[in-house]
Order: structure tokens, then sequence, then C-alpha cells
């Protein structure tokens, strides 16, 4: 075992885990602000990647720059979701259960428009697949150096945001007490459809760069569950840095596993990882109590 | 005086649900897969009737991406069968059930199939375990059972199987050295060898051969020719994560990389190498998804095993030609990504061919005779001459043949004989 | 107790009816599907009401139903289809390893007091995942090479496969609704109660949580397991993708929730609709559909039933009886088809009639309003 | 000896010290007040003494039995009970269903035939019998008060600690529930009342406990312990003279 080998595997660790935080953003703010533990966000990200497929392939359209038409369309789509949520007054077990229900809806449909079968964006229309640039004796892949810069700003800047705006402000006492943010004026819906929008073009980007470097089939988000609760968890419910960071970790302590002890050992150390912080700090990693 | 008021009402909303339950009762009498309890009209006119084929295929779950070319294989087979005057005489219907890459549920739908909506014949699910569960109900029912796709060939015994993935009883022996001999032929094998390979029965079965057996597999047999095994990783299915493996890959830096792998592993662990800027030397994947694996970065020169292949001298046969091009349609229009003829299909196809040779060659629908007949004589397939050996638990040698992608293309490569023209391997 | 007493009786004169189906069925030359239909919706009762021995009593939600059943499947598939013991002596292991499991669980996380609800409900998802992280890896158990189990011997006085998987499914079946029934109408069931609606104030009036709480996922993971045990024979090649997916838990859950959390038949109820309404779409070769429908259905219910319909059925008990026999009735009148196509209509008319909201119901005036105690005064001396 | 005996308890949660040094002891058949301002301490010394939260460090004695340590289940089993400052009823069962758990646990175990039985006496004992099948949202604050109070004295306790059981109730509810403490001090049982409506407790208690910042300042009849100097200036918030 060599130490570049070692290095390889945890910086390309680390970039996946970028992408891993960027997957599991959504889901985090809208449990940790919104109460609602929505299992549509996995289909946000597979729609995201689908999408992005196919205006690539049919309109030749560049990967990355599909994200001008999937991310608003993400946002859209998690606006209306939350307004669903809203108009039936769903608390976080009845959001589970429905958006359960969504999950196999969409997969359904995702297979009906795209067929089960693999598809994957070609090399020729796709300049970023296998793309990669090197530093020193490490290399790093495109997509995911991309994915993990989108994941750093996004995660810091919505801390920022919540931290220091009035929306910020706004969300935070919405979470802590909905009837005195009421009495201040502030209106509870519109904040939380407009965090759920928010939180779901997050996951609508991460598919649009899973679909630069990945091949897509409908049944591939359930595969992502094992991947997305142990980030979420281990950062900490709606902390946007906490999850980045969370993210990373898993990302690098799989990839290292992996290497060290093989593949197999990987969801292993993750699902330890998970169940320690668990155990140990239930609220998070990175959560301090005033975090949302 | 009350009381029967509400009587009245209560029987009056009961006496609608029962109206509503009939009529959708009644729509389902209509449908051609009730043919048990309707004897009056089955036995006015029999050969109206066409001869039903039961079966299911993974239609959803994880081995659906697969099961959807064989869906489309069968529905052609069947649709060409018709249009040539049916089986029998009569029409054939498929009457394909998704059974979500379960094997309890395929289990359930084939006895289900058989026992309560008798359908005439059965053909085998997509995929292992889902066969093997639906084999056991064909074994308690004595049906013929006729699949195309089960890796496991040591682990079935039912004197009525009839597999048409043709690898051999011995297939963890004989598929590895078709690859090598290949490699050989090449004049440049390799010296050393690197393994990835999937932890799923099929390909941990190849690499290893069969558990609680000494027999050996790809690897042991890399070894008795004299190549230095380097690497050896075994990961998880639906694996997505490959920088880890990638750069073991890498650093090991085999002459030969074996993967063994399902669907989309192998242009997951090529963009993955690429990205580390690695480009394998040579390179087989075991049942890899064509369409993604050509379009991968490095896949010129990737090689992999198949029966069939859309071009000379498969295609030299018109009836063969024009199968392809109806396949090529059909796929486009079921929405499959990659549309050419291949390994999948034609074993699909292949197991269709068995069973309706079997059924014209008994000249009935008897279970028992069609067994006799399929194993008594040899079946004209679109891979060629099968003859069903019982000593051989019904396997009939390994008859695969080497692709390797080609400017872009698969082609095969090796035996000579089966090659595109002029095709041979490149190292 | 006059109504447990009269409840045994009635789950004895069950069992033994049930007992005689396959020699009725042997009698009648019924299709051999309809002893399989039945032992598979004994399997889904089986899971969904050990899971709500758990999830409806303490109100604790898991998604660990998965890893029960698993460990059992698991347990059988080694023992019996590997190592080669008789079945029957493998069997009980299998609910005794997922008990084991189950409580080295409760033990870590029931211990702490600070988690709650939603983070024992992911920590149930992660027991699967890394249950099946340890299968993968360990050869023993199943090392990535499956186990087979189509060459099990069966013992003989079980009969040939099917009514032997009819009988032992029926068994513990029957042993799990008498458990559950037992834990509903005692101190334990109570106990497991009060701590769903306020585990605090049931702990300061002198329910031991933690004991009861270990009780409740011990009787869980021990049917889940002893089921998925028995159901290694049906699956006939155990695989670690396929028997550590979603699809128990989800459907469990699905269950349940329909019939409803908080009576014992809750889940019997719903396994029988969701499990037939299943069956029928996929026998009616709806596949597309099918996912579709499990969706909406879900939705809606979570929606429209807040309480499950088995509590709402039992109101208007009377009308569901005479729906059931009457719908039964019709289809075996004016239409020929199979016997579970008939199960299923009555079903959905049962389901249709438990989706009229009450105001609506009582509109349609069959009875006096009730309070809404009546229904909990007679949950207490509810029979089978 | 005492009936209850409370040697230097502490309680502090992070570095907040919210009890320290607590001696207190309760008399059988005693009804003792315990006052104080705001965050002096009386709810967290009846969350530790009914086992709610574990003391950090004392001895609480309790008919010779220590109980510091012990669970809250176990605790209740040696016959104390408490009520809640904010009703926390079982929500999805009946008021008759609420108090007969609370008789099947509590002191001695009771089957649920048994609990049936018992809880329609303490539901008439509090005068809710006609309530008994009502579900708890159905229920106005005062009667939620009430079922907490029978669901207490289901568990068969020697000792009650009452929280704040009058708080938000109108004057008339006031004196219904004075006289229902009384009842069930005729019972024979010792009771601690938890209470801010001075006039109430100066007039049901034998004796008057007041803490002050964790720590108990004064201790005995209501009229002397009323004019005692610490408690005006802790009350008052005053400079101590």
């Amino acid at each position: 075992m060599n130490a570049d080998l070692l290095t390889q595997a945890a910086v390309s660790g680390a970039l996946i885990g970028g992408l891993y935080a960027l997957m599991s953003l959504g889901l985090s703010l809208s449990w940790g602000a919104l109460e609602n533990i929505n299992l549509a966000h996995f289909m946000f990200i597979l729609f995201g990647a689908y999408v992005t497929y196919q205006l690539t392939s049919s309109a030749g359209i560049d990967p990355l720059l599909a994200a001008l038409i999937v991310v608003p369309l993400g946002f859209a789509a998690g606006g209306l979701l939350q307004i669903f949520f809203e108009w039936a007054k769903v608390d976080e077990f009845k959001s589970l259960i429905i958006s359960f229900g969504l999950f196999i809806i969409l997969q359904s449909l995702a297979r009906t428009i795209w067929s089960a079968d693999f598809r994957s964006l070609d090399q020729s229309i796709n300049p970023y697949v296998g793309s990669s640039f090197t530093v020193g004796s490490v290399s790093l892949q495109i997509p995911l150096v991309i994915a993990f810069v989108a994941a750093a700003l996004i995660a810091f800047g919505t801390q920022a945001v919540m931290g220091r705006t009035f929306f910020g402000k706004a969300v935070r006492a919405v979470v802590h007490d909905p009837d005195t943010a009421q009495a201040f004026g502030v209106d509870h819906r519109r904040v939380g459809v407009l965090l759920a929008a928010i939180a779901s073009a997050y996951s609508a980007l991460a598919g649009v760069l899973i679909a630069t470097f990945q091949s897509l089939s409908p049944t591939m988000a359930v595969g992502w569950f094992g991947i997305v609760f142990p980030v979420v968890i281990l950062g900490g419910l709606g902390n946007a840095v906490g999850n980045f960071l969370a993210g990373i970790i898993i990302g690098v302590a799989a990839g290292v596993a992996a290497v060290i002890w093989g593949p197999l050992s990987a969801s292993l150390v993750t699902f330890s990882i998970m169940v320690l912080a668990l155990l140990f700090r239930p609220e998070g990693l990175f959560t301090r109590k005033a975090a949302i | 005086m009350r009381t029967s008021h509400k009587l009245v009402r209560l029987l009056a909303l009961l006496f609608a649900f029962a109206l509503v339950a009939a009529a959708c009762g009644d729509d389902e009498g209509d449908a051609p897969t009730t043919t048990a309890d309707v004897p009056t009209e089955t036995s006015a006119a029999p050969s109206e009737d066409p001869i039903v084929v039961g079966g299911s295929l993974a239609l959803t779950g994880f081995l659906a991406p697969t099961a959807a070319i064989h869906k489309v294989a069968g529905e052609l087979f069947v649709e060409r069968l018709n249009a040539a005057g049916g089986l029998l005489g009569r029409d054939v219907v498929w009457d394909v059930r998704d059974d979500e890459s379960t094997p309890d549920q395929a289990a359930a739908i084939y006895e289900r199939l058989i026992t309560e909506e008798n359908v005439d014949l059965v053909l085998g699910p997509y995929g292992t375990g889902t066969i093997t569960a639906a084999m056991a109900v064909a074994e308690r029912e004595g049906f013929v059972f006729p699949h195309h796709t089960a890796s496991l060939t040591y682990a079935y015994t039912y004197a009525c199987h009839f597999p048409t993935w043709p690898v051999g009883v011995d297939t963890n022996i004989s598929n590895p050295n078709i690859v090598y001999d290949a490699l050989e032929a090449s004049g440049n094998p390799p010296a050393t060898i690197g393994f990835v390979l999937n932890e799923f029965p099929g390909t941990q079965l190849i690499g290893y051969g069969p558990p609680n057996s000494d027999a050996g597999g790809a690897v042991s047999e890399a070894k008795k020719r004299g190549w230095d095994v380097v690497l050896e990783i075994n990961f998880p299915t639906a694996t997505s994560d490959w920088a880890p493996i990638a750069s073991q890959v890498a650093e090991a830096d085999p002459d030969f990389l074996y993967v063994g792998a399902l669907g989309v592993d192998g242009p997951n662990l090529l963009t993955a190498l690429d990205a580390i800027n690695y480009t394998p030397k040579g390179h087989f994947y075991q049942w890899p998804a064509p369409g993604p694996l050509l379009g991968a970065p490095n896949a010129d020169g990737a090689m992999s095993v198949t029966v069939f292949e859309s071009h000379p001298p498969y295609t030299d046969d018109p009836e063969a030609a024009s199968i392809v091009d109806e396949f090529a349609a059909k796929a486009a229009e079921a929405g499959i990504p990659y549309t050419l003829f291949d390994v999948q299909a034609a074993t699909s196809w292949t197991a269709w061919q068995v069973l309706t040779a079997g059924v014209a060659g008994a000249g009935s629908l008897d279970q028992e005779e069609i067994c006799d007949w399929l194993l008594n004589n040899p079946v004209e397939t679109i891979i060629g001459t099968i003859d069903f050996d019982p000593a051989q638990q019904n396997y009939y040698g390994d008859l695969s043949v080497i692709k390797q992608i080609q400017d872009g293309k698969w082609v095969v490569v090796y035996p000579p004989e089966k090659a595109l023209p002029g095709a041979t391997p490149e190292l | 107790m006059k109504s447990r007493r009269r409840a045994l009786t009635g789950f004895a004169v069950a069992f033994l009816i049930l007992l005689a189906v396959p020699h009725l069925a042997e009698r009648m030359d019924w299709p051999g599907f309809y002893l399989t239909f039945m032992f598979t919706a004994f399997f889904w009762i089986t899971q969904s009401s050990s899971w709500n021995m758990l999830t409806g009593y303490s109100g604790y939600f898991s998604f660990g139903q998965g890893a029960w059943f698993g460990v059992g499947v698991y347990t059988t598939a080694v023992l019996a289809g590997k190592q080669g013991w008789s079945f029957l002596a493998a069997l009980p292991l299998a609910g005794f390893t997922a008990l084991i499991v189950g409580l080295l669980l409760g033990l870590v996380v029931f211990r702490l007091r600070s988690l709650g609800g939603e983070i024992f409900a992911l920590t149930t998802l992660a027991v699967a995942f890394v249950l099946a992280a340890i299968a993968r890896i360990f050869a023993a158990i199943d090392g990535g090479r499956g186990a087979f189990m189509t060459s099990v011997p069966l013992p003989e006085f079980l009969g040939e496969f099917r009514p032997a998987m009819y009988r032992m499914t029926l068994v513990i079946m029957m042993l799990t609704l008498v458990t559950a029934y037992l834990i509903y109408e005692s101190r334990l069931g109570w106990g497991l109660f009060a701590i769903r609606d306020d585990e605090q104030v049931a702990r300061g009036l002198g329910v031991p949580t933690f004991r009861y709480k270990m009780a409740a996922l011990g009787a869980n993971a021990f049917f889940g397991g002893l089921m998925g045990g028995v159901w290694a024979l049906q699956i006939g090649f155990v695989t670690v993708e396929d028997v550590f997916s979603i699809r128990v838990p989800l459907f469990v859950i699905l269950m349940s929730v329909l019939g409803g959390t908080r009576h014992w038949m809750g889940p019997v109820v719903g396994s029988l609709i969701i499990f037939t309404i299943v069956d029928r779409f996929n026998s009616a070769g709806f596949e597309n559909f099918n996912q579709v429908f499990i969706g909406s259905l879900l939705i809606l219910l979570v929606l429209a039933v807040r309480e499950g319909i088995y509590l709402r059925i039992r109101e208007r008990w009377v009308a569901t009886a005479s729906l059931f026999g009457l719908i039964i009735a019709a289809s075996v009148i004016f239409n020929s088809s199979s016997m579970v196509w008939k199960f299923l209509w009555a079903l959905l008319g049962i389901l249709l009639m438990a989706l009229i909201p009450d105001r609506a119901w009582q509109k349609l005036a069959l009875r006096r309003r009730p309070t809404p105690s009546e229904s909990r005064e007679d949950r207490e001396t509810v029979d089978a | 000896m005492s009936l209850l005996e409370c040697q230097g308890v502490r309680k502090s949660f992070g570095g907040v010290r919210a009890l320290s040094d607590v001696m207190m002891s309760i008399e059988e058949g005693e009804i003792v007040g315990l006052v104080g301002p705001n965050g002096s301490g009386k709810s967290t010394l009846i969350n530790v003494l009914s086992g709610f939260f574990p003391a950090d460090s004392g001895r609480v004695d309790f008919v010779g039995v220590d109980l510091l340590g012990q669970e809250a289940h176990e605790i209740a089993a040696h016959g104390i009970a408490r009520t809640f400052q904010i009703p926390r009823p079982f929500a999805t069962m009946t008021a008759r269903e609420n108090v007969a758990v609370s008789y099947m646990f509590g002191r001695e175990k009771h089957s649920l035939a048994q609990a049936r039985v018992a809880a329609d006496e303490w539901l008439d004992f509090t005068g809710l019998a006609s309530i008994a099948e009502s579900n708890v949202d159905q229920l106005n604050l005062q009667q939620l008060k009430f079922l907490e109070l029978a669901r207490a004295l289901a568990t068969e306790p020697q000792l009650i600690l009452l929280d704040e059981v009058l708080a938000g109730l109108n004057p008339a509810e006031i004196e219904g529930s004075v006289e229902m403490i009384r009842k069930i001090h005729d019972r024979g049982i010792t009771i601690v009342i938890v209470e801010h409506v001075m006039r109430v407790v100066m007039s049901l208690s034998h004796r008057i406990v007041v803490l002050d910042q964790g720590r108990v300042i004064a201790d005995g009849q209501p009229d002397t312990v009323m004019n005692d100097e610490a408690v005006i200036s802790a009350y008052l918030g005053g400079k101590r003279i």
C-alpha cells in the first residue's frame, strides 16, 4: 500500500464527497428547517440527471449549460410540492410516506419515459466524462471538481444567507416558533415554499452533475439512500456547512477503506460512521445548539 | 318505522356496490388469461384459441435494464411466429408479467400462470435468482422450462430445463479459457493479469468456480497458463464510487484486466480509470451493457463474450438479417438506447426457438412429450445447433465467442470461423 | 377474562379451519396457486403484524423489518441450505437470531434517552445496510455467492412443497397474531400505548419503558425473522441484493398504515387488501401501473384515512359484512373468474366503503352518530 | 422518621446550578407548599424527586429507601406520583383509559380488568365520571388538570407532587381544585404542592418551604415563613438588609 495510492483515494473520496454533499443538502434542509423527510429529493436528482441527458443528447446543449433549464425546473417542482404539503398539513411522518409514494410514482414515470435500460451521455457529446487534470501525482476528475466547488459555494452561501439575511432569520423564526414568526409578519408558508424550492434546485443541480459522468437507470435512486442518509445524519439536519463536511468525511472514509480493506468494506465503514454519529452526536457532528 | 327506512337505504347502497363490483368482474371475464372456469366457450372452438405462453421478466427492479431487451426480443419472436402461421396452427400469446427482479415474486407468478391461469407453456424469466425460483415451480408442476440467462450452470438438475445461455455446465473453466485462447491468438498474450469481480453469484462462479468446490475459475485458469495474477478485487453490486478501484488497477497495472462486470460496471470503471489518466492495456468485461460501454472513454479494445452479433457471418442468413433489422426498429420504438441484436436478445430468441421447436416436434402441448422431444432431438437456433445433453445437466458445451470494440463498434474477433471476416483480436 | 377466552377460542377455531384448507384444496381440485396466494398473504400478515407490535404499539417508527426478515432468511439459508441442517431444526434459530440482533440494537438505541423517533427510524434503516454489508463480506454467510434453497428437503409430515409452506406459514402467522392480540390486551400493550402517547409521562406513572420497548422490538424481530426463515424456501435462491432490499419494509409500512396501526387487526386487514390488489394487478398484466397505483394509494390513504381503515370498517361492521357477502355472491353469479378475483372485488368494495368519510357516512344515516369513544370501548372487548 | 428526606441534593445543567444542597424533609400526612421565585428550582426539585432528572449528588430517602439514581418508574412503584404543570394526558386514549393505565402500573401491578373498575372509582372521586368515555381532546383545562390528579391517584401513591395545578384556572375553578386537594389529603395522602397563587398555598399548606437560587432559604409555618426577611427579599428582589 503506497502513499500515492492512499492520497489519490483520499482526494478522489473528498471530491466525490462534494457530490454526496450536494445530493444530500436538499433533503437535509427540508428535513431540518421544514420538518419534511422529503424522499422526493431523490427523484429531483434523478430527473435532474435524465432531463440533462435528454437536453444534451437531443438538443445538443452542453450538459452543464443544461443546468440553466434543469435547476429552475427543480425549483418549481420543489415549490409546488411544498405548497401541496402545506395544503395537506403534513407532519414529518406523513411527509415521509407521501414522498415515498411520489418516489415510487416518479421512478415508474422515469422508466416509462426513458426505459429501464441504461442511458449515458456519449463521449462525443459530453466533454466532461473522464476529463481530468493532475496536481502532482494526483488526478482530479473534472465533473467531481465542479461538484465539489458547487457544493462548497452552495453550502457556505446557504449558511451565510441563513445567518445574515432577513430570509434566513425568517426561516429560523419559522422553525423555532411559527406563531411568533407569524405575529411579526413572517408568512411561514411563503418562507417554507421558497426554502423547499431552493432545496429542490440544489438536488436538481446534483442530478445535472451526475449526468456528466455516470450511466443513468431509473432504479439507481434507491442506491443513493445508503449515501445520502449517512451524510444528512452526520452533518446535522439543516446544517449546510456541516452537510458539506459530512459529505467529505463519508467520501474520504469510504474511498480510503475501499483501498485498504477492499470495496466491500466501504458501505460498512459508511454506516458505522453513521451509527456512531447517531449514538454520540445525534444532533450531527457540526451542529451547535444555535443552528437551525 | 325509522329502522326499516334505514334498512332500505343500507340495502340500496350495498346493491350499488355489488353492481359496481359485478361490472368490474365482467370486464375481467373477457381477459384472455382466464381459461379455467369457462369451459363452454373454450370447448366450442379449441383451434380458434391462441396458445398462451406464460412467463415473467424483471420489468422493474435492479434487473430491469437488461430485461427490457428480452421483452422486445420475445415480442418480436411471437409477432413473427404468428405471422408465419403460429404454432400447431394456432396463434401464440405471450403473457409476460413483472417479477420486480425478486425470486419469490417470480415463483408466485409461475405458480399462478400454471395453476390458476392455466397457460399452455412457460418460458423462463430473466436473471439467475428469478430463474431458479421459477424453475422450482416448473419442476413441481412438470412444465418444460426453457430459460435464457441463468448463470449458475452447476446448480440446475431438473430433467426438463432447457438452458439457452450456451456456456456449458463447466462455464467457470470453459468461458475464461475461450477468452485466454483469444489472447494467445492475438500473438501478444499477457504476462500479468488483474481481476476485478462483481460480488454477484454469476461473476463469482466464473472467477472462482462453484462454492465448496476446488474446480477453480478464471483466476486459477490464468495461473495455469503461467500468467502472474497481480490484482484481485471484489466489489459489491451497484457500486457507485469507482475511484478507489481505479487507483488500485492503475497501481497494479496488469497487462490484461479481467472485469467480472455486469451492466454499467465496465463504463463506470473506465470513466474512473480515465480520470486518473490510466488506459488499460487490454481489458475484458463479462456481461456488460453494450451501449454504455461503447460510449465510455478508452473503450476501444475492450473485449467481451457473445454468441451473436449483428454483422456477418451471423447476418449472412437472410432470416437472421431481417430479425436484426426488425429488432432494431422495435427496440427503438420501445425507447431502448442500444438497439443492436446481440447476446441478450439472441439467447432470448433461442429460448423461444427451443420452446416452439419442442412443441412443433412433439406435435402437442403435452409437457412430457415436449420434454422428451427436446431431449432426443437437436434444435436449430439462431446461435447454432443445440443438442441438449442430460449427461451434462442438459448443457451442450460452451458456444461463446469473443467480441471486441474496434473503431467504435463491437465485432466478433475470435475464433476465426465466427469472426467478422478479417477481424482478429488486437492487444 | 371472558373476552380473552372468547378471542383465544376464536383463534383456535380459525386455525383449525385454515389448517383444513390444504385437504379441502386437494379434494376440490383447487388451482395450486390458491394455496400459494394464501401462504403469501400469511407471510405479509405476519411481517406487518410483527412490525406493528413495535411501531404501532410503541410509536417507534421502524424501517428495520427488512433486517429481521433478512436475518431469518439467511439463518435458514446458511444452516439448512449450506450446512445441511434439517430445515425444522434451523427454523427456530431464524427467529432467535433475529431476536438477538434486535435486542442488541435495542440495547444500544433504547439506552440513549436523547434519541428521537426519526433518528430511531434511520438507525433501523441503517441496520439492513450494515447486515447486507456483513453478509457480502463473510463467505460463510454469502460472500456474494448466494445460497440455494431449492434442494432443501422438507419433513414428510408437512406434505408437498405447497401445503408444507402453507402449514408452516400458517402456524407462524397464528403465533404472531395471538401474540399481537395478547400484548394488545395486556399490561404490556397498555404500557406501550402509553409510551406511544407520552413516553416520559408513562415512565413517571410506573411503566418500565426500557424493558417494554425491548419486549416490543424483540417480538417484532423474532416473528419477522421466523417468517423470513420459512420464506427462504419460497425465494429459492437467496441473494443479498434481493433479501435486504426495501421491498419488505416498504410493503409492511404500507399495509399497516392502510389497515391502521392502533389495533392488532389493522395490519391484517391492510395486508390482505394490499397484497390482493398487487397480486391481481400483476395477474392482469398492469405492470406499468402497479407502482403508480401503489404510490398513489399510499398518498391517498395517508391523507384520507388517518386511523387506518380497520377501525372504520369495524364501526360499520354490519355494512362491511353484508357488502363482503353480497359482492362475493354477485361475483359468483355474474362472473366466473377465479376465486382470488372475487376476493379482490369484495375487498375493494370494503376499501371504497371505508374511504367514505365519517360525516358522509352518517349522512347516509345508517346509524345514530356514535361518540368517538364508543369505538374505543369495544376495542377492549373485541374478539377474533 | 420522615416520609421523605432530602440531603444535599445537587443538580446542574451545563454550567448552571439549578439545585445546590437542598435539605428538606416531608412528614407523613403533611401538605407542604413549595414556593419560590421563577427559576428558583421548584420544578427541577419535582423532576429530581420523581426521577425525571437524575440528581448529581446527595441523598433522597423515601420511607427508608434511597431514591437517587432510581428510574422514574421505580420511584413511581415506591409510591410517589406527580402531575404536570401543563397537562400531558395520553392523547389517543379516553379519560378512563388514561387512569386505567396508571392504575395498571403505579405502585402495584394490576391486570387490565381490575384497572377498568379502579379507573371508574378514581374518575368518580375526581368528578370526571361523566366524561370517562371522552377523548382527552374534548376536555377543558380544569378537566385535564383533574384527570392529571386522577391519574396520579390511581398509582396509589403515598406522596403526590403537584406541579402548579392551579395555573391558568379561573377563581371558581381554583376553589374547586382546592376542595379536591383537601379531599385527596383526607384520604391520608401526603402532598407537596408547587404553586404561584400565594393565597391558596398559605391556606392549604401546613408548612411552607421556600427555594431561592436552588437552595432552601426558609422552612416553617406559613405565617412565619412569609414574614421571613430572606423570603421577602428573595421575592421582592431587594438587597438583604
